[in-house]
């Protein structure tokens, strides 16, 4: 509830713009009555109406993170190319919607200039959906955009070409909030903290609920202690799974560690209905240290895998799927992860992740 | 604007190479404005150190809202002085991502008087987030977006940014007009948009098909997922195409369909539409020969959340299968009688589908007045731990079964 | 750790008399050299050795609780027919080894004049693997051998047949302690109670410690309190779930009640690993009444369950394996039970129970 | 003896009926036995009532030992005083189940001389189950049954009595001698299974293949459980015999391996043998044509029991493959070090798989020496909690990575 009212004048709660106002004219007329696309090429769509008409899409690559002068430089790609009309997509790539054919061709050359690469579609890599990292973020365990852009300068040729088996979907979350939502992806980058909170015994003092602070925990590793003679909390190291909850509603539980923060690597979630139900990616690297500027362990981790996913899958098999058939001990084997106590659940549900039969290869 | 040079050797280096760099997006914003000057300083330090320099967020917001604005302060601010206030706006996006060149353009005008003129387009919610200002600038960036026709979007516990597929708008699967359920969602839900007053957050995404293209199962409380209940439109000409060209049906197409309801005899597809599961991968092998059947709508999940802290989970299935126009009336009232159950009964910082798993799915949908159904479970319970209240009132000593 | 020492003189573990001793010359002769068998007809095997030797098995009947007579008859049985050799098999049935083929059919009358029908082998129904119900236990929600003969007595042609489409292992328990390890077989009976304990006071001041009384129940239903001054206990109703863990360790928290025990019936489970892993029963049916002495509701509603799975399984297709191929909506469809709030999963693991996927039939 | 005959009209109808009736038996035994006449009324009391009339055992034994009798008394004493004392004595059976008549007919005469002339043939662990006597009958019946070479089997926190499939007395499918390991095993543990020292029950079952004919896989704390590692040997004579005799080898044999790893060109069947995952399948289909390879051992697998009270668990690998021949060393030593570990650290009445669930997998391994493997899980974490100790020792600040 707003506590003070706001003026009479003042506008609020309008909600976004009606989207009618930015569809252009071919897409207002052809709503709904779409009858199918085809891929014409990497990063080109056309979409053919029951009336015949056809609406060409150009996929661009874009970093997210965008000043607003390249959003005027898209703004005048949009103007020049496609009538004004433009959007983005789920993964944060631009898209200009075009109903010229013969303009496609010179869109792609400026945007190559631009720094653009045109792709992302079909059976390629998209971009990679990530988070703040240190730009933004009190909370990462690493960067975000950095990573992305090391790993997605070594798998461009996956953007700009179609010749994987299947999708493959990179997420990034620098934290185990994981706004990414990078629990459902081909291969997830995921930020980790690996040193239990150090209190901060002032801070904790000044700006936090003591019970609030136990509460969080939920493996009860933070509980109430008197320090020298002033209320305060303090840590069982050994409870510590390092989810940051207790930082998240405290300020004085830092986690943040130059020695111990890095990345960890997972694979083989899907979201799509397609053949098989949605899976949750599973643990494949516990732990990639962080070494800016370009995290060089991690995307050699990523390129690998992408490398011996691509040799090894069949036709439409997503990551997922291709161990599924294969098995985790030759998952292991081909990538030449070695395997280790890290890998073994040992949360809420781990049971049910045990081997519970002896369908083995040996 | 800066007088000499910052050094920023190692975000130098991410200058380099093929992909879109986020270094030069930064550099270029530097050149006009002292926010995005000290923000590569800052990362810069934080590249040479490995470990972020932003403190946790105050509560920072505009008159009469209790979202749409992250809080955020440097731990540096002495040395950048420019970002000691650093706080992110989240714009809520037109459905569908659509804009137009001239839109855009005027919403650069505003962040560059504004703020630091550095931008996500998009959050991984789905907002146009303007990253970085100072608190006294809110009020008036608020003012000019509203002047533009725009709104602030979700943050802390209430109804987050809804945000869709483009569906209608360029694909020919969408079971449902998502652009323009999520358009009405989130003009109904305003109020539960810019004030928090829930248990925690609540995220709607809609997806046109099976396909899921925003991961609404993934991440969203409740998950909008199209489909249909009819029978798979089949044109046999154009998959004798697909043959044609090269594609192998028996192994591909038919081979990967799971529920194991298609033939192919070389020259017909023959589905057994009763037991297929609208998984939509035959329909996107052969976009021009297949398509989703007529009768359409969708089903709705409930209950999608990143781990924090007891496991991710994905939505499950509430309602198979709902037509979905408007005045979506049913929808609504489904989604109220939620929201009432949930508010009044979650604990703070309980997601739903956290609390569905705290009080037993049965006895939620009992709550909500939905009746249990096969359709919602993988399979039913395995262990025998059942609470058996009803039996035990029916059949007390006084009022003995026959 | 013994508190007294045995007598020198007194024989104590020795262990179980040598296997060898009671093995017919023909296995001893070929131990590990059979080459195949094949079932020669209901409850009638023959096993093939390397060395050519043939050695018959014929399966009987048994309700498991023998008269020391009906054992005597059976070792007449094998002094005249097996030359004295017989076992009994993992679900309690007795089998008779043969070296004379000539002797199975005599053998098999005299058995069916004995009331022991001969069958169980391969794709039938053999014994209901169950345990003490009424007559040995404490903690029975119903009885065992009874509600196994009913049913049996309903379903022996699927005994002395092989007419299914696969093996079907039916299995009842008494109560959740499941000493029929019900929980992964085709059909399971499973005796109930879904009253909360009633505290006997005395009893308890008597025989249990409060502090174990407590920390036995899994959902803290149970804490103590001080009735009428004295120390005790009290149970939170609406929290239990009748799993009899109290009653376990304290005979003062009694659960039986003859107007609340009864039976529920779970589907699909299985133990070999052929074709598919190994599988838990799940929930069918959550309660059916005790109805002594011949429980109709449950024999009616394991005959539908089998008649239905007989008629729309595949060849080799277990009942979780048909099931999992046609759903479980249809299962409920084809086999008229009603789903109910009951079934849907409430415990530990429910949330990987519900349907996440839009994986759905309509 | 009994005068006059007892009435029995609700056990009666348990005499009608195709199936043996253990009303019948218990009749027969009650015509000579005042316990199991006795029983009958008490039964026939508890089908009149709908309720068991059995108090709590005590703890009742023969001396020395802590289980193998499981007391139990009659809560209506005065009308049934014949069963006011009614244990259970549990007789180790011989491995496999395996008798002759004559060591049969010498039990009998035991039982009937101190005990009810009813039994469990047999119990559901496997014992051979006395059923029903006195106090003071229990040490005398032993004396006997040891004179007999016979012993008790398990009860209470002990090494419960090992049972097996009959393996290669009988079986062309047995990977290794079940009979000679369950014989070893009761003997090795003799006093583990008299002497309760452990926090619990600890079960061992033994199944010579994966077909696994004594459910080792779903009620043994350890499955020990038959397979192979090299290929699947092929007579294609014989499965063509198959085929001709109306087999639908493709459909019925090809079409249910679950490692799709068959061919069958209506000549010749052709297995990958590196995908297959030894389920058994296509051998239980043609056990004339196929039989498993000839590198046999079996897999070793920990954990499973009934569902009190957090669920049931079923076994699950703990050593892919072992060959087991006597003396067994390396078994032995492996059992050793978790009865150890589990016995030093698991809590009272937690089962050997509880205590995996709860120290978490990785450090049960740690503890008893066994290196994780891939084969033990069937896919790594999802969730992101991961306990890193070790990362944190090695990388403090005194010791900081290069
Ligand atoms: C534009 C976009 C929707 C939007 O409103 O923004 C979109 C658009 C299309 N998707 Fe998608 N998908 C989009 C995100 C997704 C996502 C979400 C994500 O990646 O986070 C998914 C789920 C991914 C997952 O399972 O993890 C997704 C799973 C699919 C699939 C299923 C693929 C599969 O085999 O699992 C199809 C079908 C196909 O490609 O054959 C599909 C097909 C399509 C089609 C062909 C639909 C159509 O007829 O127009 C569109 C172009 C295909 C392409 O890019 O190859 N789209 N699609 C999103 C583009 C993101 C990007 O920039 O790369
Ligand atoms: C900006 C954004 C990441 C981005 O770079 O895109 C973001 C940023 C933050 N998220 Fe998020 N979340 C963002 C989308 C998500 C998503 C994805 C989604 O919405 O589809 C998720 C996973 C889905 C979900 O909701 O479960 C997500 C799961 C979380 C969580 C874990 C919530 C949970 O219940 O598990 C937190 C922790 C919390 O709420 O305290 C969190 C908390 C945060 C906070 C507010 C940090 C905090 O602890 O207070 C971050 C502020 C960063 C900053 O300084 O800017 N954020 N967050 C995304 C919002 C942009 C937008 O509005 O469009
Ligand atoms: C005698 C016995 C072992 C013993 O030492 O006592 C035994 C003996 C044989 N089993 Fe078994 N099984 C025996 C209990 C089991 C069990 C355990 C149980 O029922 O509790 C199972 C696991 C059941 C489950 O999955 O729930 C079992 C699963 C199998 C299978 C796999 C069936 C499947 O398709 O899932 C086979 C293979 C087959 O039948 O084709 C098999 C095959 C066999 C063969 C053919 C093996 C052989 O070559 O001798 C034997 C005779 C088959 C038959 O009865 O049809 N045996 N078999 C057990 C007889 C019990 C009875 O009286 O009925
Ligand atoms: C006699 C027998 C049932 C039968 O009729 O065959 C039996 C009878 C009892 N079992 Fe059992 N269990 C018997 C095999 C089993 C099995 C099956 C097996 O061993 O393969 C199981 C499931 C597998 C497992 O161990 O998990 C089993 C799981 C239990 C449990 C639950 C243990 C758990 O950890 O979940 C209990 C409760 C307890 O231990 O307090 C239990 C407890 C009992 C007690 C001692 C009752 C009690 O609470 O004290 C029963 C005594 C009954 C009586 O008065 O005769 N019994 N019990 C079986 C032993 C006969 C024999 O020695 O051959
Ligand atoms: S994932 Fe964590 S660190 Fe990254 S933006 Fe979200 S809350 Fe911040
Ligand atoms: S990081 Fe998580 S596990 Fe560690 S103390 Fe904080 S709340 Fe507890
Ligand atoms: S979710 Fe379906 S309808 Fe929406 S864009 Fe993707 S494929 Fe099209
Ligand atoms: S939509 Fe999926 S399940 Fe249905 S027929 Fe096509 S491939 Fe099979
Ligand atoms: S299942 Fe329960 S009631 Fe039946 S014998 Fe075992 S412990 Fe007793
Ligand atoms: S029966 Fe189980 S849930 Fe109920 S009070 Fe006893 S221990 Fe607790
Ligand atoms: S488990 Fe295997 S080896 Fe043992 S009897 Fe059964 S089929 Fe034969
Ligand atoms: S044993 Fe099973 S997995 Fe191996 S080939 Fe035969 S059917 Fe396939």
């Amino acid at each position: 509830m707003p506590e003070v009212q706001p003026k009479q004048q003042r506008k609020t709660d309008i909600g976004p713009p009606h989207y009618e106002k930015f569809l252009p004219p071919i897409i207002k007329e052809n709503y709904g009555r779409w009858k199918y696309h085809e891929i014409l090429k990497p990063g080109v769509m056309v979409t053919v109406s029951e009336s015949g008409a056809r609406l060409y899409t150009v996929r661009a690559a874009s970093p997210r993170l965008l000043a607003i002068d390249k959003i005027r430089a898209y703004a005048d790609l949009a103007d020049k190319y496609s009538n004004g009309y433009l959007r983005f997509t789920s993964r944060n790539n631009v898209e200009f919607l075009l109903s010229d054919e013969s303009k496609v061709d010179p869109l792609i050359a400026e945007l190559g200039a631009l720094g653009h690469p045109v792709g992302g579609m079909a059976n390629s890599i998209s971009s990679i959906v990530h988070t703040q990292g240190w730009v933004h973020c009190h909370s990462a365990a690493t960067d975000a955009s950095g990573v992305v852009k090391s790993v997605m300068d070594e798998l461009v040729d996956y953007f700009t070409e179609m010749k994987l088996p299947g999708k493959l979907r990179i997420a990034l979350a620098c934290c185990l909030n994981m706004c990414g939502a990078v629990h459902c992806s081909d291969i997830a980058i995921l930020g980790i903290h690996r040193r239990p909170p150090r209190v901060e015994r002032d801070k904790l003092k000044a700006m936090c609920e003591i019970p609030s602070v136990v509460s969080a925990c939920p493996t009860a590793a933070v509980r109430p202690a008197t320090i020298d003679g002033v209320p305060s909390v303090e840590v069982i190291e050994e409870r510590c799974m390092f989810c940051a909850n207790c930082y998240t509603v405290c300020p004085a539980m830092k986690l943040n560690d130059p020695l111990n923060d890095g990345v960890s690597i997972w694979v083989g979630g899907k979201v799509s209905n397609a053949r098989t139900e949605p899976m949750f990616s599973k643990l494949a690297i516990p732990f990639l240290p962080n070494n800016p500027p370009r995290w060089p362990e991690v995307t050699e981790a990523v390129r690998n895998l992408v490398e011996v996913w691509a040799k090894n899958a069949r036709k439409y098999e997503r990551m997922g799927e291709w161990i599924n058939r294969i098995g985790w001990p030759r998952f292991f084997e081909l990538t030449g992860i070695p395997f280790q106590k890290e890998h073994i659940d040992d949360f809420k549900h781990a049971g049910l992740t045990f081997k519970r039969s002896v369908h083995l290869t040996h | 604007m800066p007088e000499k040079k910052r050094k920023t050797p190692k975000l130098d280096e991410l200058e380099k190479g093929a992909w879109p760099s986020f270094v030069k997006e930064i550099k270029t914003a530097a050149e006009k404005n002292a926010m995005a000057e000290d923000l590569l300083g800052q990362l810069e330090r934080s590249y040479e150190e490995k470990i972020g320099h932003w403190k946790h967020g105050g509560i920072v917001g505009v008159l009469g809202y209790g979202g749409g604005v992250i809080g955020r302060y440097s731990d540096l601010p002495e040395e950048f002085p420019n970002v000691s206030h650093f706080h992110t706006m989240r714009i809520n996006q037109p459905a569908g991502w659509f804009y137009t060149s001239d839109v855009l353009r005027k919403l650069c005008d505003i962040w560059e008087k504004h703020g630091s003129g550095l931008t996500n387009v998009h959050g991984s919610t789905g907002d146009l987030v303007f990253l970085g200002t100072r608190t006294e600038e809110l009020e008036p960036t608020f003012k000019e977006l509203t002047d533009l026709g725009f709104d602030l979007g979700g943050s802390g516990s209430d109804v987050r940014t809804p945000s869709c597929c483009c569906g209608m708008a360029r694909c020919e699967w969408a079971c449902y007009d998502t652009m323009a359920l999520t358009y009405f969602l989130t003009m109904h839900y305003q109020d539960e948009l810019h004030r928090p007053a829930f248990p925690y957050k609540w995220k709607f995404k809609m997806s046109g098909c099976p396909n899921d293209c925003v991961a609404a199962i993934a991440r969203s409380d409740m998950s909008i997922i199209g489909t249909w209940r009819d029978d798979i439109r089949v044109d046999n000409a154009a998959v004798t195409e697909y043959a044609k060209s090269g594609m192998n049906i028996e192994r591909d197409v038919v081979g990967n369909c799971p529920a194991k309801c298609m033939e192919w005899d070389g020259k017909e597809i023959k589905i057994d539409n009763k037991a297929c599961v609208k998984c939509m991968h035959c329909i996107n092998a052969m976009p021009k020969a297949l398509a989703p059947g007529k009768d359409r709508g969708a089903c709705i999940l409930i209950g999608a959340k990143a781990p924090i802290v007891e496991g991710a989970l994905l939505s499950s299935v509430l309602i198979p299968f709902i037509k979905l126009e408007p005045p979506y009336a049913e929808l609504i009232d489904l989604v109220d009688r939620i929201h009432e159950v949930w508010s009044e009964n979650g604990k703070n910082r309980e997601r739903v589908g956290e609390f569905i798993q705290r009080v037993g799915m049965g006895n939620f949908l009992e709550a909500i007045g939905v009746e249990p159904i096969p359709e919602m479970v993988a399979h039913p319970r395995e262990n025998p731990y059942v609470f058996y209240e009803e039996f035990f009132e029916e059949e007390s000593e006084e009022n003995p079964k026959p």
